[in-house]
């Protein structure tokens, strides 16, 4: 069998997904022995036109690239989103917090309607095309990344846990951050990382977004518990859920 | 005969961020030549009004995923300006420490996956793998050294968690310093061997000088990554780092979404390079030695160099790290928990990213919340200098084969290291 | 078997003894909790803890262990066989050894968990500062009178050293020369039991233990279960922290050959959303109240069916693990024992 | 007091077994014969089932959907569903899997059903389990009374073991009905749910005993009309599915409240779960 034609392409991020792909070091290369890379502008010189599974990093934030995109749609088989930024717009949502002249002005200030500084509120991959995959994280955990590929390769479809980060905290024996009155967002958020931040002692941010059914209203109950406010945890939700229906419900 | 020239390298490869080069010629006459920057703007600046200083340095890590430590590090010395808060000799130091891991991943990324395939002959790094399997066996090596070190003591090896206000989420165990120093002392026969290798293929780097302003960090006590006050090839005085915005002088350009720069004349360069030229009296004896070497000197201005002074740095920095260890280590690590009472205020913080000299500034609300920043990265700093290189290297040029032209053009282009994806910038800053 | 006293020096002796010998787990700070790790010097050891944040069971089925591995031959059983001692357990933590002991021996014995067990030499020390939230002297496992190979009670300074099964001698033998307990020193120790009894109840549970089966049985319909639950995560914390939790997931991992791997065992937990989930996306306990019952039902009713054993300990872990507080079992006892409101 | 048993079986490592036969019957189904590597027969009853194992993908409990009266192998159907199942569909006779078991509780073929009047009553995939009991009660025809077998499927093309079924309706005093919820314009049969066919058969409640299986949201029905046939809760059967990873009673994830599938069942007799909640 032909190993799958795969192009690597990145919209507005900061590229650290992709980096994670090279951060493999020598597995690299068992990854290309499973498929054949024909566009990765990070890595490689190659630009190709024709490939079967598109891996698209990075949010959608000005008219133009919906259209790239639509484009790299319609030529690939499976489009897979990767990282936060693709797959729920990541912190480059933030943005959608305030008009768009206003951004321009803030950080261009006179020159802000010059029309290459055009901006539009972002978006994830899957609010202008149909995804078929997405792997969460801002950035990837490589070693997921690398698990996805082998389960794709083999046929079977990848477990993506749909289970809080609690999870994978208590397996590696953590001390709740909310016993130091920390917000964290762990029981919110999908596991998939193996709890990387609470273990290293630092709260959990949601970069990985909710689970599928996240409780975010008991979170709302239990602020005052832990003498925190409302606002304390929507500004922490904002991060890398902003303007998603569930953080609005927090009313 | 009529020759034209018609280069439009769009999105120029093996580059963190999208770039466009653009030259039109004919008859050697060059009609158009642009670097153009064409990537995203992502308006962190904007973005990160009205969140909490607590949340400052999650969100401008995401700025750039190659210099999230560098992102991060400006970030909380800024808040940290800002907020009056001095931080302990313990944590100086293993920020320092931290830092460097930043520094030797991103600098064995740049020149051995990204630049060497250029003057291997490759268009990428995997077949090098068959054609030179020990020159990437040793970039691996190094590349993999930095991202642990990175993980260990940054939490995560992008992104890093375990910087906040004050100190740290967590510490490192004198037990993993221990291992860090004899992985260290491990890895410095391979820094030679890189050495080597660079060496080998030093002729290939085109002969090319541009007389350059180069700025950078400068402390008199050590060749300066994180401390210090902002030097320039160009005068003896330093500028402190809240003035920064009087050294960049950013403006837009239509060429560019991304901000150029420049001070004393219409162009300066930051990076490894700068950093060599304004501190390498104060390198290390094994830094010092490489530098010997592989013949860069003091007052170099041959941009692409830049690669040269990366593995010069590289060297600096694990020799560095491991004296810091040892500092550490003869103290023991002490318990400390950061605790921060935010105020109002405003501050600035800067740090030497791979790519150079990065700043931020911050001004925060009485909660703590942010109400205005700027983000001055080292890339866009550079944007001019390398229109300007450009300028000059053109015509010297103009007469070879279209290909050669372009290769060299992008050589030059990835020379700078660029992380255009950090694109954020602030003009007209006024704080009250 | 004689009783040992030992002062602080000959208590070092031992322990430094036994760490040249085989891998301790004991007891150590971690911040400003506890936890069980590999003892590297006995100065680390932290008798003294309240409790440790993750239950002892993790060194006998670890949150992640290989089962099998295969290759295109074939599969092949992984087992550990390594010798450890667990320096430090409290008897409630014991307690809950000794039942997982009867769960993965009976019926079809699990050769995983036994052989590491096997190999496990289990040191118990008695509490000697209560942690926040336990409540092991309502579920009476405060104090372990029998089990485990060697028992630790601090008297004063001293130690009185208690080997319990032929294992605990030859781990005790060190000590030969150690002077034996004097009867007024098993009079303390007594004491130190009876206290325990009283001091570990920092929740008082209003139901006998023995009562709750039944209490439980028919407290199917009691609306506590769909008032709490609303405030649950799903994050399964309570069930990961619990030590007589003993639930697992089994998945294939496959190396980059896609035909060599290891089949593993990781923890699972009842209250996470997709424990009852079958393919086409039935899910038999789909809704939070049913996941929330199951677990109270499970520990304190299922399984005591099944062994006659509460599967709870006292330890306390669960309701200092839950973020929105809902987990703790003697409230919720407590609460059913009231009657149906 | 407990005390430490140990075990030198690993009752988690597969024995492998022979794909003999594997063919298509429906779009989601396929058949299987395997035959265990040692040549030593499987030795189920039936109703149990078996963990099959695919390396690298996983395992999956899958019903014996053979009598053990057939001694060349043993059969079972699988429908493609998630991994495993999707990864059995790909094998091809010579390849090899692995095989846990057999696991569980059997049907009462030589216990409560015997020398009684026999109603199967069959949603779907709940066949192939019950097939192991049908073909069982035939060979030994004489031990039983009559036998009616009900069988229900969405639609036409989801029928499975046709040809079968049309020898044991040809057995004698042995009645087939099935039925299809949507027929299309070759299906010549009745069409409703199973729950339509029940009044049509005419049984002895006082020495019938019933054996139902199929998907969760049929039991509840079936048993309803079973008692308006005045059948009795303690002479049905039932045979039930949950999330199993194990199949020996230690990973927690088949509990319906107290009971494990893998051990208390697959196989209940109604009265031992009617009152069990979660059961039905
Ligand atoms: C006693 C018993 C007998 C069965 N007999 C048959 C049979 O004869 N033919 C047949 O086609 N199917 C049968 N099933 C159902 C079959 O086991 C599931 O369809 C199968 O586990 C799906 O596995 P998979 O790897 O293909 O799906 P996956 O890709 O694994 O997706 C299914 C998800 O549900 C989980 N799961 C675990 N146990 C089950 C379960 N019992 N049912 C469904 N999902 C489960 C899986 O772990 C996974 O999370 C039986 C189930 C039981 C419990
Ligand atoms: S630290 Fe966060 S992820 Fe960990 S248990 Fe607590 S809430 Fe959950
Ligand atoms: S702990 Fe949270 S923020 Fe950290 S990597 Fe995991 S999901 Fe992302
Ligand atoms: S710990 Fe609390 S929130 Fe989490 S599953 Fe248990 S009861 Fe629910």
């Amino acid at each position: 069998m032909d190993k799958p034609r795969v192009a690597i392409f990145d919209f507005a991020c900061c590229e650290g997904c992709q980096l994670q792909i090279v951060n493999l070091e020598e597995e690299l290369l068992d990854v290309l022995s499973l498929v054949q890379p024909v566009e990765w502008r990070e890595a490689i010189s190659d630009q190709s036109d024709t490939y079967d599974i598109a891996i698209v990093e990075g949010s959608i934030t000005r008219p133009g690239d919906e259209e790239k995109l639509r484009q790299i749609r319609s030529r690939a088989k499976v489009l897979v989103a990767l990282g936060a930024c693709a797959t729920m717009g990541g912190v480059n949502k933030l943005k959608n917090n305030f008009t768009m002249e206003d951004v321009r002005r803030e950080v261009y200030g006179k020159d802000g309607s010059m029309p290459h500084l055009d901006t539009a509120p972002t978006k994830a991959l899957d609010e202008v095309v149909k995804v078929d995959l997405k792997i969460h994280g801002c950035p990837i955990n490589n070693k997921e990344f690398a698990y996805i590929l082998r389960c794709l390769a083999l046929g079977k479809t990848p477990a993506i846990p749909n289970y809080p980060v609690c999870v994978e905290c208590k397996m590696r024996g953590n001390v709740c951050r909310y016993e130091y009155n920390e917000i964290c967002l762990g029981p919110v958020t999908r596991a998939g990382c193996d709890a990387k931040c609470p273990s290293a002692g630092f709260w959990c941010f949601g970069c990985r977004g909710y689970v599928d059914d996240p409780n975010v209203q008991a979170a709302r109950e239990v602020m005052e518990h832990y003498g925190k406010t409302m606002e304390d945890l929507k500004g922490r939700l904002l991060l890398f859920n902003s303007k998603q229906e569930a953080t609005e419900n927090v009313k | 005969m009529s020759k034209t020239i018609d280069i439009h390298v769009h999105h120029i490869t093996r580059v963190e961020g999208h770039g466009n080069i653009v030259l039109r010629a004919s008859d050697g006459r060059i009609e158009k030549l642009e670097w153009q920057v064409p990537e995203a703007p992502r308006f962190f600046e904007a973005m990160v009004r009205g969140r909490s200083f607590e949340d400052i340095q999650t969100i401008v890590s995401r700025i750039c995923g190659i210099c999230s430590v560098t992102h991060s590090f400006s970030c909380i010395k800024a808040i940290e300006d800002a907020m009056g808060i001095v931080v302990s000799e313990q944590t100086d130091k293993i920020r320092m420490l931290l830092h460097y891991s930043e520094q030797l991943e991103s600098h064995s990324l740049h020149v051995g996956y990204l630049v060497a395939p250029d003057l291997l002959g490759q268009k990428s790094v995997v077949p090098l793998v068959k054609s030179h399997p020990d020159v990437v066996k040793t970039v691996i090596k190094l590349h993999r050294t930095g991202n642990q070190w990175m993980e260990a003591i940054g939490g995560r090896m992008t992104h890093p968690v375990t910087i906040k206000p004050g100190g740290f989420a967590s510490l490192p165990t004198e037990q993993y310093l221990r291992e860090l120093k004899k992985t260290l002392e491990g890895i410095v026969p391979d820094l030679k061997a890189l050495a080597e290798v660079v060496l080998s293929l030093a002729p290939k780097l085109p002969a090319f000088d541009r007389d350059t302003e180069y700025v950078a960090l400068v402390d008199p006590t050590h060749y300066s990554f994180y401390h210090g006050g902002i030097g320039s090839t160009d005068t003896k005085d330093l500028t402190p780092v809240r003035k920064f915005e009087s050294v960049v002088n950013e403006y837009v350009t239509a060429q560019s979404t991304a901000k150029w720069c420049k001070w004393h004349r219409d162009a300066f360069a930051v990076g490894s390079l700068a950093r060599f030229n304004l501190n390498a009296d104060l390198l290390l004896p094994l830094a010092a030695a490489t530098a010997k070497k592989l013949g860069l000197k003091k007052g170099c201005c041959n941009p692409y160099m830049n690669n040269v002074a990366q593995v010069v740095e590289s060297v600096q920095v694990v020799e560095h790290s491991l004296q810091i260890i040892d500092e550490l280590l003869t103290k023991g690590i002490q318990p400390e928990v950061p605790k921060v009472q935010p105020r109002e205020g405003e501050g600035a913080g800067a740090v030497e990213a791979p790519r150079g000299i990065l700043f931020h500034r911050y001004a925060f609300d009485k909660k703590g919340h942010c109400i205005r920043a700027n983000c001055c990265i080292p890339t866009n700093q550079n944007h001019a200098n390398i229109q300007k290189d450009f300028e000059a290297l053109v015509p010297q040029i103009i007469g070879r084969p279209q290909e050669e032209i372009r290769l060299l053009l992008e050589m030059l282009v990835r020379a700078y290291d660029p992380c255009i994806s950090c694109s954020t910038h602030y003009l007209d800053v006024k704080f009250v | 078997m004689s009783i040992k006293k030992i002062g602080p020096a000959a208590l070092e002796r031992w322990v430094d003894g036994l760490i040249g010998r085989q891998t301790v787990i004991g007891v150590q700070a971690k911040g400003d909790k506890f936890a069980f790790a590999p003892l590297a010097k006995t100065s680390a050891l932290r008798l003294d803890y309240d409790v440790a944040v993750t239950a002892p069971k993790a060194f006998l089925q670890p949150p992640c262990e290989t089962l099998l591995r295969f290759n295109p031959k074939g599969y092949e059983s992984v087992v550990d066989e390594q010798p450890f001692v667990l320096f430090g357990v409290h008897p409630y933590d014991a307690a809950a050894i000794l039942q997982m002991d009867v769960v993965f021996a009976e019926g079809q014995a699990d050769i995983h968990y036994l052989k590491r067990r096997a190999q496990a030499t289990l040191v118990v020390s008695d509490v000697q500062q209560p942690s926040a939230n336990v409540f092991a002297g309502c579920m009476n496992t405060a104090v372990l009178e029998q089990g485990g190979d060697v028992m630790l009670t601090r008297i004063g300074d001293a130690y009185l050293v208690e080997s319990r099964s032929d294992k605990g001698a030859a781990l005790v033998k060190s000590l030969a020369g150690e002077p034996d307990a004097a009867p007024a020193d098993l009079q303390l120790r007594k004491k130190t039991w009876d206290d325990n009894r009283k001091r570990l109840r920092r929740h008082e549970l209003k139901v006998k233990p023995g009562d709750l089966p039944a209490l439980l049985a028919r407290s199917y319909d009691h609306p506590v279960w769909e008032e709490k639950s609303k405030r649950c995560f799903s994050c399964g914390s309570c069930n990961l922290v619990c030590p007589t939790c003993y639930c697992f997931n089994v998945r294939d991992d496959v190396r980059w050959d896609l035909q060599s791997g290891e089949r593993v065992r990781t923890w699972d937990g009842c209250m996470l959303a997709e424990f009852a989930l079958v393919a086409g996306g039935h899910n038999f306990r789909k809704k939070k109240p049913e996941r929330y019952r199951h677990r109270y039902l499970r520990k304190g009713q299922y399984l005591f069916e099944q062994h006659r054993q509460i599967a709870c300990v006292g330890c306390g872990r669960c309701i200092g693990a839950c973020v929105t507080k809902i987990a703790n079992p003697v409230e919720i006892y407590n609460r059913l024992a009231e009657g149906p409101r | 007091m407990s005390q430490i048993l140990t075990a030198e079986k690993d009752i988690y490592l597969p024995e492998p077994a022979d794909v003999v036969r594997a063919e298509p019957m429906t779009k989601m189904e396929m058949f299987f014969e395997f035959k265990l590597s040692s040549g030593r027969p499987l030795g189920h009853m039936p109703g149990q089932f078996a963990e099959v194992a695919i390396p690298g993908i996983g395992e999956a409990p899958i019903s014996i959907s053979s009598s053990p009266t057939y001694r060349s192998g043993f059969q079972m159907v699988v429908r493609n569903v998630g991994n495993v199942s999707a990864a059995m569909h790909r094998l091809a006779p010579g390849k090899k899997v692995g095989i846990r078991g057999p696991f569980g509780t059997q049907f009462p073929v030589d216990g409560a059903m015997k020398g009684q009047d026999l109603l199967f009553v069959c949603g779907g995939i709940g066949l192939v389990p019950v097939r192991s009991a049908i073909d069982y009660v035939l060979h030994h025809r004489k031990d039983y009374g009559r036998v009616t077998i009900l069988f229900g499927t969405k639609s036409p093309a989801e029928r499975l073991f046709v040809e079968e079924a049309k020898q044991w309706a040809a057995q004698p005093d042995t009645t087939f009905l099935e039925t299809v919820d949507r027929g299309d314009e070759h299906w010549k049969g009745s069409v409703g749910v199973i729950t339509t066919l029940m009044p049509k058969v005419k049984v002895d409640p006082a020495r019938t005993v019933a054996v139902i299986c199929g998907p969760p949201i049929m039991y509840k029905f079936v048993i309803l009309e079973l008692d308006k046939m005045g059948i009795g809760k303690d002479r049905i059967f039932v045979s039930l599915e949950r999330h199993m990873k194990c199949g020996v009673g230690k990973c927690g994830h088949c509990q319906i409240n107290g009971l494990y599938v893998c051990q208390d069942g697959p196989v209940f007799r109604y009265t031992d779960v009617a009152e069990v909640r979660e059961a039905i």
